[in-house]
């Protein structure tokens, strides 16, 4: 019998848990020749911003010991263009869409998650990891307090949605910040966005990126991700959305066990775009493997008697 | 797209450089010159990306696809020490290469690794029986590649290198400037950047016809998915940035805003 | 020439900026038949508490990507032991020593220097990272009041020895607690200890590790030390001791670029128990090399027009 | 201690199982039974630790050293990729081994891989001319390893397998259980932790002389410095953590805390 893989990320029904980590995957449809988007849980897209973002000057990626860095700088084509060119074609092939929205203000997060509720789609994520201009530059999951504005703001904007609060693990303290938007209203948690990190040119004395500093990503990271998804798990009710470094089947269960509800791949689809559908096809295959009949079993297995 | 392909011989072409071939049936019967391929270097999470390759010639009959490369860092020195049979993991072709067009006189300009992906197109070009003059340079002339197989294809060569051991003492741009830029209705180079920023400037100056580089940037996903390898052109409403790796690799010249 | 390597950190004079990092090399005397302990710059000493402790529960390693998770839980005999047996032994072999303090208490964390000021040691580095028993297991580090109260403990208890506080980038925003540090006299800063992580163990579907999660270091953490370098070498004027995955004379040279004016080897000595000194002579050649005559001249270079 | 040396041999022993040799003659010469190695088995960053193994055999005229392996992950399968003559970077010898009197009658009792640093010590114990039995358990006959090089030695052997295939069928330690336990100045073992935890309790019930088990727990220096591989071992004290690495491998079965 093939195992149940169909999870509930509140309220969200997905025949699978398998997603696609913001900013990894374009929109989609970059994608659409190579992978069937129809086979993946839910694509999340690259985060968004009300207006048309240039990003970063180049070099923008590099890589690190088992990961890598960059320094995109939420290039994007703003709320209007993905509302009325890309959200209505990955309806159209049956993909589940969860919007990932971003904004220098408070208020373009609640409206750019308005608009994407508005074309239809199915969740959105708040990407907390942008800069607040108001504050200089500190990035909105830093504190508390803004941390809980954009979230409150995004939950009103969303209607019926649900929203899930994406954050990383510097700058503030993770549990503090989580307890923060859980009560501003979100529905879960999308753990982890990258790590700051920088690298040297040694020839050129210099960073090697052009905005100097950078998210870090990938395999480097795995252990800092699955510590904040036990974390959360176990201080919260709330579903996680579960990334960092995830590169194989194996490496899904480990998150699962810990505590995630679903899982996102993003670097990995650099290595392997097809790494989404071949998890989704490798968690049937091991937990048959395992007499699992489902999913929902293993999440947060890891902390019987912890 | 992605294929597990054996290699079928790796051959050291010069110091520090390789010319690998594997069999790939599916990608020598698409690829067109100025594609590339990304390959994964290593079985282990370090190094972690794929690499791009420019692809460098194919043999549709026999299936057969080779890269040339330089070793310059982990992934490419990993390459080279992969033995014959072993499988390798490729992404590809991807990108979008030169133009291909049936007739006319072309001016093909390569700067060291940059003959990787003119090869391909001089044969190509000459496959079609057109004019091909190229203009080749590098630091010595040890490191001017593929010479038998150029002359073999009966191109018209003007080489140069750093230290005057081959052709011209001096770089191909200077050369370039030196014997005058021979007519063509469309010129092609591929190089390193500062090779690339001259070239521009003197077909600038010499308000020469549409010319068609090949850049090179850090890539993540080839795919045109991540925005990683962002290179700034002028667009209709003003400089932005393109990816090189589904715009291009190939962009025109005139285009390029050179930083 | 020989190149000078030389370097004075914060009164502490170093003939070579080359040190060992914290709990990676034991009290130093483990490694004296198979390393030359003169020739490293200084030997930072595994942290110690005033009583002896027994640590975590065992596994306390495992391997991550490019990375190791440890959870040794400060094990060691306990200041009056190190200072009687320890520190004169080394003192007696001519290394320069900087003692790791740390506590469950700020008044611990002032005993504990007291004593090591006492003995004779060269400099104090102050192990914020450790849990603070009357706030539930909050680390020291997490807060400003906290990390500022340890800090001035041991900068009074230390008399005129230089006082590095060591700090992590989890847990609290890393500038203002740099800056509550330096505020309350710290005389410059370790960079950086170990990120939070956890691994799990498949096959048991339960952690890797005794203690459920522990520390994060080597190759993979580098980006995001070199990012807590840059960022600290930019804001304050104090010096920085750079670590966090070092594993060759290069990596060693991005962090002097990036504003270190020494650096610590940490996991890089399981790998290769005398790194330290094949350091030294790699940052001689290699200045040499590149005609540079004194490695001050690199410290923060990379900052050049950024 | 640390030396770059060359691969001489590799050879499978078993579905999985390798025996490499290794010139290293410093190693060679010194090595005791019971020690270990800390192996690099990557060039690249990941796997980034050592991986430690015993010492399986020497040869001290030649300056021959073996390990006697199996593949359970990345770096060991790594290690069996290896080419020969390649180098490879070993830490070592490492950590206290086993008692070797001079004269006496002797029980070595080893589970699976256990058998690695027990055929050492069991060599040296019969070139002093010691009376040596040898109870040696594995899942299967395939998975009995050297049993020719322990014929060639004349030890007295009883073997046992899980699914009876060779000897009794069950645990090592239930055919010492059924046979009893022959006389014996001095017990040692090595083997998985159940094995030894159930070998231990047998012991005590049966109070047996003192027995030297060779532990194993994850390390990352090998060199009793980052207090990694912690175990739990009853000390004047009362229960201390003592490290396998520095303090053992090889400890008194009565001492240790088995959780
Ligand atoms: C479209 C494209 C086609 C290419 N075709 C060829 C080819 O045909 N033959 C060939 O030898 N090389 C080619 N390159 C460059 C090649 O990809 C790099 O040399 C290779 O990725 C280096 O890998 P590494 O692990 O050995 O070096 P790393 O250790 O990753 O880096 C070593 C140095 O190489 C440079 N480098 C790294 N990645 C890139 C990159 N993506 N682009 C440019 N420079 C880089 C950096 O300056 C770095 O300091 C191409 C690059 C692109 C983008
Ligand atoms: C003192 C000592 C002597 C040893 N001698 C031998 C020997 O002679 N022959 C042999 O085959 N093996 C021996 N081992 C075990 C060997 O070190 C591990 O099998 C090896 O490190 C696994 O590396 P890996 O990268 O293949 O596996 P990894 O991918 O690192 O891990 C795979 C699995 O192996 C287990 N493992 C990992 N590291 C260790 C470790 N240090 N100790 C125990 N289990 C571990 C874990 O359960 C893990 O799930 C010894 C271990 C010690 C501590
Ligand atoms: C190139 C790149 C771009 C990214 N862009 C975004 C983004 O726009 N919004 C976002 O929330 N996260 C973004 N991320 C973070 C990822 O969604 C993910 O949280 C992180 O990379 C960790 O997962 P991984 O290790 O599997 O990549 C980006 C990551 C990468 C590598
Ligand atoms: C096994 C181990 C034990 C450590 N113990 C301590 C410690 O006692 N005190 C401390 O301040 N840091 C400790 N650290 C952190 C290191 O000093 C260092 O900050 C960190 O490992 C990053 O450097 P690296 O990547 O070079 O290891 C320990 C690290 C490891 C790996
Ligand atoms: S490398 Fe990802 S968009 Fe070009
Ligand atoms: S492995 Fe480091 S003390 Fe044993």
């Amino acid at each position: 019998m093939k195992p149940d893989l169909e999870v509930n990320l509140a309220g969200l029904r997905l025949k699978n848990p398998v997603l696609t980590a913001s900013g990894t995957f374009g929109f989609g449809l970059e994608y659409a020749r190579l992978v069937d988007l129809g086979a993946i849980g839910a694509v999340v897209l690259k985060s968004v911003t009300l207006h048309s973002r240039q990003g970063n000057p180049p070099p923008r990626v590099t890589e690190t010991p088992a990961g890598m860095l960059n320094s995109i700088g939420l290039e994007n084509p703003g709320a209007p263009a993905v509302v009325s060119k890309v959200v209505p074609e990955l309806k159209r092939l049956g993909v589940k869409v969860i919007a990932s929205v971003a904004g220098e203000t408070v208020e373009e997060y609640g409206e750019v998650a308005r608009r994407f509720a508005a074309a239809g789609v199915d969740a959105i994520e708040v990407n907390l990891s942008c800069p607040n201009v108001a504050r200089g530059g500190l990035t909105f999951g830093c504190t508390r307090g803004m941390a809980a504005a954009v979230t409150a703001a995004v939950r009103q904007a969303a209607g019926d949605l649900p929203v899930f609060a994406k954050l990383g693990v510097t700058g503030g303290n993770l549990l503090e910040i989580a307890g923060a938007v859980a009560e501003a209203g979100a529905s879960g948690f999308s753990l982890i966005n990258t790590l700051p990190g920088l690298a040297v040119d040694l020839r050129q004395r210099r960073p090697v990126l052009g905005n100097v500093t950078g998210g870090l990503s990938g395999p480097a990271i795995k252990p800092v991700a699955l510590w904040a998804v036990w974390q959360v798990y176990k201080a919260f009710k709330l579903p996680v959305i579960g990334m960092g470094g995830i590169m194989s089947t194996s490496d899904a269960l480990e998150f699962f066990l810990c505590g995630a509800t679903a899982v996102a791949v993003g670097t990995g689809n650099f290595v392997n775009p097809r790494l989404t559908t071949e998890i989704v096809a490798g968690l049937e295959k091991a937990l048959a493997a395992e007499h699992v009949s489902d999913i929902k079993e293993l999440i947060g297995a890891a902390h019987n008697g912890k | 797209m992605i294929y597990e392909v054996e290699i079928v011989t790796q051959r050291k072409v010069a110091t520090g450089c390789y010319r690998l071939e594997m069999y790939a049936p599916e990608v020598a019967q698409t690829a067109q010159p100025g594609q590339f391929l990304m390959l994964k270097t290593s079985i282990t999470l370090d190094p972690l990306l794929r690499r791009p390759f420019s692809i460098n010639t194919v043999d549709r009959d026999r299936g057969l696809v080779k890269i040339l490369y330089r070793v310059v860092g982990r992934g490419t020195a990993l390459l080279a020490g992969r033995k014959l049979g072993r499988r390798l993991s490729i992404f590809g072709p991807l990108g979008r290469g030169f133009t291909v067009p049936a007739n006319g006189r072309f001016l093909v300009v390569a700067g060291g690794l940059g003959i990787a992906p003119l090869y391909f197109l001089i044969q190509r070009l000459k496959a079609l029986g057109n004019e091909v003059v190229v203009f080749y340079g590098a630091q010595n002339r040890f490191k001017l590649l593929l010479l038998e197989e150029l002359a073999a294809m009966r191109v018209e060569l003007f080489t140069a290198t750093d230290n005057g051991s081959s052709g011209h003492k001096g770089t191909v741009v200077d050369l370039l400037r030196t014997k005058g830029i021979p007519p063509a209705d469309l010129i092609y180079a591929a190089g390193p950047p500062p090779m690339l920023k001259a070239l521009a400037a003197l077909l600038r100056e010499a308000e020469m016809p549409r010319a068609e580089f090949s850049l090179e940037e850090r890539m993540a996903c080839g795919a045109g998915a991540c925005r990683g390898c962002a290179v700034k052109v002028i667009a209709e409403e003003g400089p932005v940035y393109k990816r090189v790796c589904a715009d291009g690799p190939v962009f025109l010249a005139g285009e390029v805003v050179w930083e």
